[in-house]
């Protein structure tokens, strides 16, 4: 308890962690794959608070409600997996999902389209490869079959290089889709395809939180005490719509930082965010 | 069908089990149970035109890719996560063309898998259908579903040449035992042509069934035992993952490949005739009790990740 | 996805999650770890029109036929083997046409759960074709495959309202553990709407995940701590199969509806206001415990089967 | 071996046992099914004698290599799978029969016609049952799957009733096809199906032993020491081609013999066979 007394402010990586578990649901099913310290720890957080009867499946070890040790930088590790409370194998997990059951995924990509198409597999045209990017897992199949989404990015924020070009991270286009959004490669609306969920529905970024209008268009849902509309705006390569009832986004309670801060000692979720991203900090409103 | 009493063999005989230009299933997974001493051995053998499939993978692909092994990837991850981030040997072979991209997804491998072993000529799938890996895998075919109406990409059947995995225990008689998560391992086991197994340690079936077997023996072709195989990757709850040694991998792949060759490769695989001059060359017996002794304490754990 | 955190209830809460006409899946096998307890109870409950799913099967799909409460039959085997023969009320009910015969075939009926399991309209095989069951099942269909040409049949999904399961062991939250074979239990758990299950005991979940998980808690429905709710079917390695009572079952069945009535269904289920009396008109812990001690000696083993 | 010394004749159920042995290879993976004693005591017969590289799948349980404690009259009992040395699943053993790799499976019916087409689902017709028969199990898929089926029945012989008529066996007309031989329901023949297995090669029945023919019809190939063309001719329905080279079929060791009594001390086999044929013996050979 003296712990939590003493924190009066949370990072944006912890602000970031609240915001991503209060897009999960109590009683679904939800897995967190691997390499998202960030999901990770919203998965865990989100169990420990709103969501008790959530169903945590661990990235890479499938393990059911797992206890970790403490965040590893790599994810298929025993400190991940332990006192799990059962097992599923790779092919559960992923019919569990093609059979309508996994309530929400969590994906990210390197070119997030105004669909919330994603590209995590690479940059240029299928004749050169500008940059290989690792691949996307399961995402892709996942993106089709899961119930809903939750997109996140810590690295929305683009500086413009010496020439004034930016690399968008929400882009107008991606080189190549990995998983869909609303619209597919070929520009069908989702309604068409017959995907088991129903796409992506939420987006927490480093600036800061977006949903999806009715068309399936990124929609600016909330600004982070320290970001503005233009700001977002100008880190966004397509035009942006702002939600009618625009706010800021809320920040975690005391006791949960310190929860994230427990379960994270090596402090692995700040490896998603930018050096300068990790001096950011918020008063908390308690505090 | 592999039926013969004693499939004991060397790592050398085990890994020539492999061809030049085989689909190859590696087993395990990210930092998990890799078949590292085996992958180090097919370098040495200098097998080439590797066609490697698989889900979340990291520094075995990466290896493979530095050694110029590889001809084709149609792995879905390949990566050291939050750890290092981009798998360095791999980018550079993917974007000069020297290893041919064919990426693939979780779920579909999964499919193409249970085709083979279910001895059908595909499976059928929902996802995967408008986003841009079908440009990838232009054998993916789509049909109408004659029951709903609605469109069901349609993926191949993939019986991979050779599976390798690293397991904890074999009997002679090639039971596996793995513990832990097998991640994709008994479907490549029960896909692949051939399954060639290194293991911690071979121990006598009584014992090996009271752990229980994981992989059944006649799926299996050969075994070699072969302790810390999996290093620098983890073989809990034997040993924990090198993080340390995985860094100075990192540094070496990261000033590109000449210095790859001469700072890992070199000293780590063409100068280690064998396994066991490899452990040497990690720092022996004492890094690898140091390994060994994550379960002490929560401390001593976490300071293989510092 | 069930996540409640106590999942426990009383038997006839348990059975009550079965409704009339409902397809209904019976896990375990032959006189193997079938869920008689609840059966005798859904019987006493009056639950009709049920349509029965599974592969090979006894006394439970007869019980319930010679009770009238399938409509349906779709398993792929109903008899005794050479223990007894042919299920005579299971025999009687098809041929008055009070049951309807749907015969399927086991693989049949896995590529069909699987189907539900995965969420795929359907599941191709090969087999199947040639035969008459294509008479018995018009949902099934064919194609030529795109792949190689051949022309494969198309079995649906299928989703069974219920999984009614006998395990050993289960905690509050709903883990179940089996041991032995679990024929097919954990497919009908992954594929039915509702997975209800009677276990020998109620343990902590310590206790249970350390003799391992065989079906994870999210599956389950309800659960009801229900000891020698196998009888007279096997739950080794806790008791045998009770071939003695199994005798006289099978005699009161041999001399027509009547006969079975007046003598198993009166005597020992609707006469049975729960499952202790049960337990006591088949003998009471006299009986049991010769059941039990199957493993003192292979002649106390053998001795149930003289 | 004093035992052994005193076997100086077989019975019909051990020269049956022996020669549904005789039918299967070494180092294949073979399944014997539920319901099928002989066939049980065949597998474990061979597997010592012949085939010690036999992969032996135990029926119900699916345990791979057991040792039974006893030969139980119901097959999914501890008994039977004792000591088994690893084990598959109802899903697996399917599998490796689609996939090609379940070299031989054994089938029976109460109908088997002259392809090697069986009935074990219903008499009768669509209209009106008037036997139902307890199923076939698994038998419709994997004879098409299984690479060689060895067909068997204890009840070839036929009795005329007081009208003359009898009801074979190894009948002119399958009431329903469980399972596929060499022609299909359709008459189609068996090469223009996708099946992975080459069908029925051998039938031991009470009377004697049988192959087929090039076109995929039964052939008598060997009788018993007490059987004769004829005597298998008058409880045939259809003609029945007679191999060139017809000859009595071989009978097993004493030590055989011996292993299956020690094997099945209840006689469970016995119940295959009916009355009159458990007093027929056989005189061994050596004896």
């Amino acid at each position: 308890m003296n712990n939590i007394n003493k924190i009066q402010t949370c990072t944006l990586g912890e602000l970031m962690i609240y915001q991503i578990a209060l897009s999960i649901e109590d009683g679904i099913l939800a897995f967190h794959g691997f390499g998202s310290p960030l999901v990770q720890l919203a998965l865990h957080l989100a169990k420990r608070n709103h969501a008790p009867n959530l169903v945590l499946v661990a990235g890479a070890t499938y393990g059911i409600n797992p206890s970790p040790a403490f965040l590893t930088p790599t994810t298929n590790d025993f400190a991940m997996n332990r006192d799990a409370e059962c097992h599923l194998t790779i092919e559960e997990l992923f019919d569990l999902a093609a059979s309508g059951r996994l309530g929400r995924m969590f994906l990210s990509g390197l070119q997030i389209d105004r669909w919330g198409n994603m590209n995590v597999t690479r940059l240029g045209n299928d004749e050169r490869i500008s940059l290989k990017l690792p691949g996307g897992g399961g995402g892709c199949n996942l993106s089709a079959d899961a119930g809903h989404v939750t997109i996140w990015t810590a690295a929305h924020r683009t500086h413009a290089d010496e020439h004034g070009r930016r690399r968008y991270r929400l882009a107008n286009h991606c080189d190549f889709i990995t998983s869909v959004g609303h619209r597919t490669a070929e520009g069908l609306p989702r309604a068409g395809m017959p995907y088991r969920g129903a796409g992506p529905d939420c987006i927490v970024t480093d600036l800061g939180i977006f949903g999806f209008d009715q068309e399936g268009h990124v929609q600016l849902h909330a600004l982070y005490p320290d970001t503005s509309v233009e700001l977002i705006a100008e880190s966004t390569e397509f035009d942006l719509p702002v939600a009618a009832n625009l706010s800021t986004a809320a920040l975690p309670e005391p006791e949960m930082v310190e929860f994230i801060r427990r379960l994270d000692p090596l402090k692995i979720h700040e490896r998603e965010l930018s050096p300068a991203d990790r001096g950011r900090f918020f008063q908390l409103s308690g505090a | 069908m592999y039926t013969q009493n004693d499939k004991r063999c060397s790592l050398t005989e085990l890994v020539a089990h492999i061809q030049n230009g085989d689909c190859l299933a590696i087993g395990g997974g990210l930092s998990w149970r890799e078949p590292m001493a085996a992958l180090r051995e097919l370098i040495r053998q200098n097998i080439k035109d590797l066609k490697l499939v698989g889900s979340a993978h990291g520094i075995d692909v990466d290896l493979l890719c530095g050694a110029g092994s590889v001809a084709v990837s149609a792995e879905s991850y390949v990566g050291f996560e939050q750890d290092f981030g981009m798998a360095l040997n791999y980018r550079r072979a993917c974007e000069t063309g020297a290893v041919k991209v064919e990426d693939n997804c979780c779920y579909s491998l999964v499919q193409q898998l249970r085709a083979a072993i279910q001895g059908l000529p595909f499976m059928p799938i929902r996802s995967v259908q408008g986003t841009n890996f079908l440009k990838l895998h232009p054998e993916f075919k789509t049909m109408t579903c004659p029951f709903t109406g609605e469109q069901l990409v349609l993926v191949p059947a993939l019986k991979p040449d050779v599976a390798l995995i690293h397991a904890h225990y074999a009997d002679e008689h090639g039971n596996l035992h793995i513990e832990g998560p097998p991640v994709a391992d008994i479907l490549f086991a029960k896909a692949s042509k051939k399954v060639i197994a290194t293991v911690e340690a071979l121990i006598p079936h009584d014992e090996l069934a009271k752990k229980g077997v994981t992989i059944p023996y006649f799926y299996v072709t050969a075994i070699c035992e072969t302790p810390y195989g999996a290093h620098p990757t983890s073989c809990y709850p034997r040993y924990a993952y090198d993080r340390e040694h995985t860094a100075s991998y990192y540094q070496a792949a990261k000033h590109g490949l000449d210095s790859f060759n001469q700072n890992y490769l070199t000293p780590f695989v063409h100068d280690c005739k064998d396994h066991d001059a490899y452990l040497l060359a990690i720092g022996g017996k004492a890094r690898l009790t140091i390994l060994e002794q994550w379960d002490q304490s929560m401390e001593k754990w976490m300071q293989l990740y510092e």
